[in-house]
């Protein structure tokens, strides 16, 4: 027997189960990074007056700038390939996709230049609190990009054409879902900014 | 899903795009407002509520929240309200210790 | 997620890298049985400690190392592993896992879960997480030892404290996968006429359990990664400045917080004492309708009470924290959430007693231990009220009064809870009842040694006796007067052992020469009952499914049978 | 019920402050008993007048009352009576009133691994400073710097708490390494010992060390005096951190703190208390 409301919704909940699976899975997400933020503030609280202040200004602004831009392009483009598949245009669906990964990739990179660049000043998480949590913080926000690259990557390569073809509906739902997933990556880091950098 | 036609589809991202460019500006003021000469209350005050607006627009516009079913918008509100215990009751809890120091 | 039932699945697709909810439900339950029996091995030498301190270990001395004496060290290991493999690999793989895996589907009328290839993802991050945790014991730093709150900064520089913080990331994502499949599955896969207020009870009680774990689990994970930076990367997010180790200052930045852990671990560790509780709640509630012929009393109580609990449990976590120097203002404010909380417990179980009134019960085993879960249960939940009152817990706060209190909410209280799970579903996974006789020989000595185990602990406790002490409190003046009590308990343990063999005995007998039953042994109302025993491999039920009625419509005025289920016109 | 506690194990009480501990626990422990007993009774009741062999048919609907609501009611109103009433303010007097140092013997445990180190101000009453990269297991566990101000007095056991009997003492509990707990169960006395804070504990005796054995002769425990125990997991010393505690009466207490000073004296004749460079 098959599962039903994969791809169709429920009529009394109008949504169907990955819908509703995404939106727990980024309920639990939130209460994960809620637990980091919490302990951010509570070591804010608990360090020397301005201990938090000094460590954070040798972050640099301009790179976690440009960053946020690069993220938040990708947030746009990760819905303009929603939806053009909304449009059937699969070819615009693999360019947005594209750039979507493209952006990714260059989060990392200059995430990857921020990090030795650290090092290279003899910087570790072992620092000081603030650097701990800094490295802590925005490690475990890369191993989310970096996940979800694999995800869209895999719909983005020939695998994604099959399915578009044998199930255009299920394809869109996934991308859907993938796409909700990817804002909140963004999502977070909208609050990682200011916290780590501006603060 | 058919009730979205194309025409609807234009319209949205109309809508993602001045999303996408009132992120941007907000990035820009944030980061604009942080080499202000505030206080520090004043600073996270502020850089909080703009990082707060920012994160709306993300979910209300690109995560389509503010037009989701509602056991979606309850199942995130109950999520929002035990994070708020998460935040600020360990928070309380240090201030009010009777340690000494 | 292919669910194509038609073509033909060899060995390992079928029994071990399966997708069907039933087949992973039956491995969560096996591997979390098993578990559960190694933690009570782990207690059963340290309750041989306790009673005939550091003399030879019988029978697994040998296992000890050098001399057949269990040593302090291996004494705090095998305590923390024993409270790790009791609530995180024994009792919520098997509440949530095998049962609610299981019987969820079933019950709602659903083919399988909503995400089968996540419920497998589950079930083998769990069983990683288990590998992790036993391999421990054979690593050079051994297991974790620092209890299985895992406080720093003790947890940061006792050894073995790394591997069990990856063990738990997998049992966490694990746990995480389960229930968030729960949830959709519940939300999204009812059977057609079964509306939310048409739910057995034993749905609801994991719907709010599953809400628990998703929602109280993650900033655990976010925790057990911060402690395993400290551990690894040397930060110092636990470990404050100024500390000085075995007589060297220790080279940290500092300024972190010990307390920071305890925040985030009882964040979890509360809301996860009723996700304990809560699935147990369920079994028995089907139960005692089953067993009493009548519908539970005041079932929209219990839902709303089951709900409440699932709320109040996040903020109330702090009563774990009284004595690390909190004020008035926050000291109250727990105190007053605690007591709240104790409430809809209180209505859950009146509700139950109530149900018993004007019923007609039958006796069965699993009945049995679904009854003897009622007192047990209010033993340990109305010893929780003086530790919840900040004054009176300054008095029992790490003592045994506190092992006692909890043993019996999760021992005679949950375990028998699932043991009545057990004896109640098992011929609709095998087809066979279980011995009665057999189920009767297990109860009644059970019960005994349970109590003979945990009662006397609240004795020591009030006598102030703390726990996770290696000698019982040998060299304590003031525990002097209840050392008696020690030998008592360990006897009880051993024999509480020998208890459960009638019950393994009975499990392997059974499953090939029980008593044949049909679909529907207990003349049981509920949805599952009119699947076929075992129920259909990938579908479940035979057709449609469509529900018609509540789940306890029992001895129903005017009806032919006295019990009306609910797939029935 | 009191006394009913006693009987199952609570030591006698001997300080002003654990009087009000008792009496909340014995408070609590009725409530227990009356529903414990209460639903036990209706729980036996309905098992044997309700089983099947007596009574074939079950009642669909079964109890109509409401009466079980007003009882949970009522629960819930005695539990807020036990809070306001009881809880809160033993709370604020045991735990959060801490008499200021002026009004009481002011003390100072730093716990450790697995030992409770006692530095005591001396006449003066004060304190010299303490830090952590002075602390030596041998010769200086508080990490006392002699050099500062109000130090020269200062004096510390290891594992001796000595106190005179009816007056307030203060004491500040901190750790050097982990979190430990410091009780002293007969004066209902418990607080966690954490590193990085110091969190005051206060407490009145009632009774001399050897008034209390008195009370403890023809028990299993006789001839044991008063002890601190470490009520939290802190190594694998634990269960062996145990630490003796003097309740003395007023003149007894002067003659140790003497002996106490006459020590220091000579041993600061041997060795140059103020040179940090020898530690
Ligand atoms: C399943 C697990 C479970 C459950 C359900 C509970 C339930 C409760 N617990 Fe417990 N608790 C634990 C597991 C559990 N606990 C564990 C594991 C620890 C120790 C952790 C550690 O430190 O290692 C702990 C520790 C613990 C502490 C900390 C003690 C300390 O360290 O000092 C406190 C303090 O407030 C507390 C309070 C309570 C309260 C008020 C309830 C309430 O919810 C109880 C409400 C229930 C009732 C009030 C009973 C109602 C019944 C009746 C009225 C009927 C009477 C019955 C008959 C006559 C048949 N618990
Ligand atoms: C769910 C949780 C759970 C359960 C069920 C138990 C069950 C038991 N516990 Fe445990 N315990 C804890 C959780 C649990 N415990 C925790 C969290 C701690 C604190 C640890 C710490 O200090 O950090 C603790 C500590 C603890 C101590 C205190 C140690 C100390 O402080 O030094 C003691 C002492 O006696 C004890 C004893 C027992 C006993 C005798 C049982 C018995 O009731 C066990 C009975 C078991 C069974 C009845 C299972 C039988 C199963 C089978 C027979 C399976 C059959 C198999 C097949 C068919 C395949 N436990
Ligand atoms: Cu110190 Cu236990
Ligand atoms: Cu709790």
């Amino acid at each position: 027997m098959q599962i039903p409301y994969i791809v169709e919704e429920r009529p009394d909940t109008g949504l169907n189960n990955s819908k509703l699976g995404i939106w727990v899975f980024l309920a639990s997400e939130i209460m994960l990074f809620g637990g980091l933020f919490s302990a951010y503030v509570f070591l804010r609280m608990a360090a020397p007056v301005g201990d938090f202040a000094y460590w954070g200004s040798k972050l640099s602004i301009p790179m976690a700038t440009f960053n946020t831009i690069v993220l938040i392009s990708s947030s746009v483009t990760v819905i303009m390939s929603w939806a053009s598949l909304k449009m059937k245009d699969f070819e615009k669906y693999k360019m947005y996709m594209g750039l979507t990964l493209l952006c990714a990739f260059l989060f990392l990179v200059v995430k990857y230049f921020e990090y030795t660049g650290k090092f290279h000043h003899g910087i570790y998480p072992s620092s000081s609190t603030f650097m701990g949590i800094y490295f802590t913080l925005t490690g475990l926000h890369m191993l989310h990009i970096i996940g979800g690259m694999i995800v869209m990557g895999y719909f983005w390569l020939p695998f994604g054409n099959k399915m578009w073809q044998s199930d255009p509906e299920r394809f869109t739902n996934r991308i859907e879902v993938a796409g909700l997933y990817w804002h909140f990556v963004d999502l977070v880091w909208i609050f990682l900014f200011p916290i780590l950098y501006l603060l | 899903m058919s009730d979205h036609d194309n025409g609807h589809i234009q319209e949205h991202i109309k809508v993602y795009l001045t999303v996408f460019g009132a992120l941007g500006a907000l990035t820009l003021l944030t980061v604009a407002a942080s080499y202000m000469d505030v206080s520090t209350t004043e600073a996270i005050f502020l850089a909080l509520t703009i990082a707060t607006v920012k994160a709306s627009l993300v979910a209300g516009y690109f995560m389509h929240l503010i037009t989701e079913k509602h056991t979606i918008i309850w199942i995130l509100c109950l999520t929002f309200v035990f994070f708020l215990f998460c935040m600020f009751i360990p928070m309380i809890t240090t201030i009010d210790h009777a340690s000494l120091s | 997620m292919s669910n194509d039932s038609h073509h033909e699945e060899n060995f390992l697709q079928k029994y071990i890298f399966s997708v069907d909810h039933k087949v992973i439900g039956l491995q969560y339950g096996i591997t979390s049985l098993l578990f559960l029996f190694f933690g009570f091995c782990l207690m059963m030498v340290m309750r041989w400690q306790l009673a005939y301190p550091e003399t030879s270990v019988p029978i697994v001395g040998w296992l000890l190392g050098e001399s057949d004496i269990l040593m302090p060290e291996i004494y705090n290991m095998l305590g923390a592993m024993h409270g790790t493999i009791m609530i995180f690999l024994g009792v919520v793989p098997l509440a949530v896992g095998a049962f609610g895996n299981y019987i969820v589907p079933l019950q709602i009328g659903a083919p399988d879960m909503a995400f089968p290839k996540l419920n497998a993802a589950s079930y083998w991050s769990y069983f990683i997480g288990g590998v992790i945790m036993l391999a421990s014991f054979f690593m050079p730093e051994g297991a974790a030892r620092s209890g299985w709150t895992s406080y720093p900064p003790l947890s940061i520089f006792e050894t073995g404290q790394t591997t069990w913080l990856i063990g738990m990331v997998f049992l966490i994502t694990s746990s995480l996968l389960g229930s968030m499949n729960i949830i959709v599955t519940i939300v999204q896969l009812r059977a057609p006429g079964l509306s939310w207020f048409r739910l057995p009870f034993f749905v609801w009680a994991q719907f709010v359990t599953a809400f628990l774990l998703v929602l109280a689990f993650p900033p655990l994970e976010a925790a057990a990664v911060l402690q395993l930076m400290d551990r690894v990367a040397h930060t110092s997010f636990f470990l404050p400045s100024g500390l000085v180790y075995s007589g060297a200052t220790v080279d940290v930045y500092g300024s972190g917080s010990p307390l920071l852990w305890q925040h985030l671990f009882w964040f979890l560790a509360h809301p996860e004492v009723y996700v304990l509780i809560l699935p147990a709640m369920g079994i028995v509630g089907d139960v005692i309708a089953n067993n009493t012929r009548k519908p539970l009393w005041g079932y929209k109580s219990l839902v709303y009470a089951s709900v409440f609990l699932g709320f109040m449990s996040f903020i109330v976590w702090a009563h774990h924290m009284f004595l690390t120097g909190m004020g008035q203002a926050m000291s109250a404010f727990f105190q007053t959430t605690t007591m709240i909380i104790s409430i809809p417990s209180v209505v859950i179980l009146t509700a139950f007693f109530i149900s018993l009134w004007g019923a007609s019960i039958r006796f069965t085993t699993p009945m049995l231990f679904a009854l003897a879960f009622l007192p047990m249960f209010g033993i340990g939940g109305l010893t929780g009220l003086p530790l919840g009152v900040g004054a009176s817990d300054i008095h029992l706060h790490d003592t045994y009064y506190v092992i006692g209190h909890f043993h019996y909410v999760v021992a005679p209280g949950t375990i028998f809870a699932l043991f009545a799970g057990i004896y109640y579903w098992f011929p609709k996974i095998t087809g066979r009842k279980m011995s009665e006789a057999l189920g009767k020989l297990h109860f009644w000595p059970s019960l005994i040694f349970m109590n003979g185990v945990f009662m006397p602990m609240f004795i020591q406790g009030l006598a102030g006796v703390s726990r996770r002490l290696y000698d019982g409190g040998q060299l304590y003046a003031h525990a002097q007067d209840v050392l008696q009590w020690n030998e008592f308990m360990s006897i009880s343990a051993f024999c509480l052992a020998a208890a459960q063999i009638p019950f393994i005995i009975n499990v392997f007998v059974s499953m090939f020469n029980g008593e044949k039953v049909d679909r529907n042994p207990w003349g049981a109302t509920t949805v599952e009952w009119s699947a076929p025993s075992p129920p259909v491999p990938h579908a479940n039920f035979e057709g449609d499914v469509e529900v018609y009625r509540g789940p306890y419509e029992y001895s129903v005025p005017g009806a032919d049978k006295d019990f009306s289920p609910q797939t029935e016109k | 019920m009191i006394d009913i506690l006693h009987k199952l194990g609570l030591p006698i009480n001997m300080s002003v402050q654990g009087a009000a501990i008792d009496e909340i626990n014995a408070i609590v422990h009725w409530l227990m008993l009356v529903l414990f007993v209460g639903w036990g009774l209706f729980f036996i009741v309905s098992l044997v007048k309700f089983r099947a062999s007596k009574n074939a048919k079950a009642d669909y609907t079964g109890v109509k009352s409401h009466l079980s609501s007003l009882l949970e009611a009522v629960v819930a109103v005695i539990e807020i009576v036990i809070l306001f009433g009881f809880g809160f303010p033993i709370w604020a007097a045991r735990v959060t009133d801490v008499p200021t140092p002026d009004e009481s013997i002011h003390l100072r445990v730093v716990a450790q691994q697995f030992a409770w180190n006692v530095h005591y101000p001396g006449p003066d009453g004060k304190f010299g400073d303490t830090r952590a990269d002075l602390v030596d297991e041998q010769e200086n566990p508080v990490g006392l710097d002699r050099s500062s101000d109000n130090a020269s007095d200062d004096f510390y056991t290891v594992n001796q708490l000595h106190v005179p009997v009816d007056k307030k003492i203060r004491i500040d509990l901190t750790s050097l390494d982990v979190i430990h707990s410091f009780t002293l169960t007969e004066l209902r006395v418990k607080q966690d010992a954490i590193p990085g804070m110091v969190i005051p504990v206060h407490f009145t005796a009632t009774m001399t060390s050897d008034e209390f054995l008195k009370t403890t002769i023809g028990s299993k425990r006789e001839g044991k005096s008063l002890e601190i125990a470490c009520a939290q997991l802190c190594g694998l010393g634990h269960y062996r951190m145990r630490g003796f505690f003097t309740v003395h009466d007023d003149g007894g207490y002067q003659s140790w703190l003497d002996e106490q000073a006459e020590y220091l004296e000579e041993e600061s004749g041997e060795d140059d208390w103020g040179d940090d460079e020898d530690w």
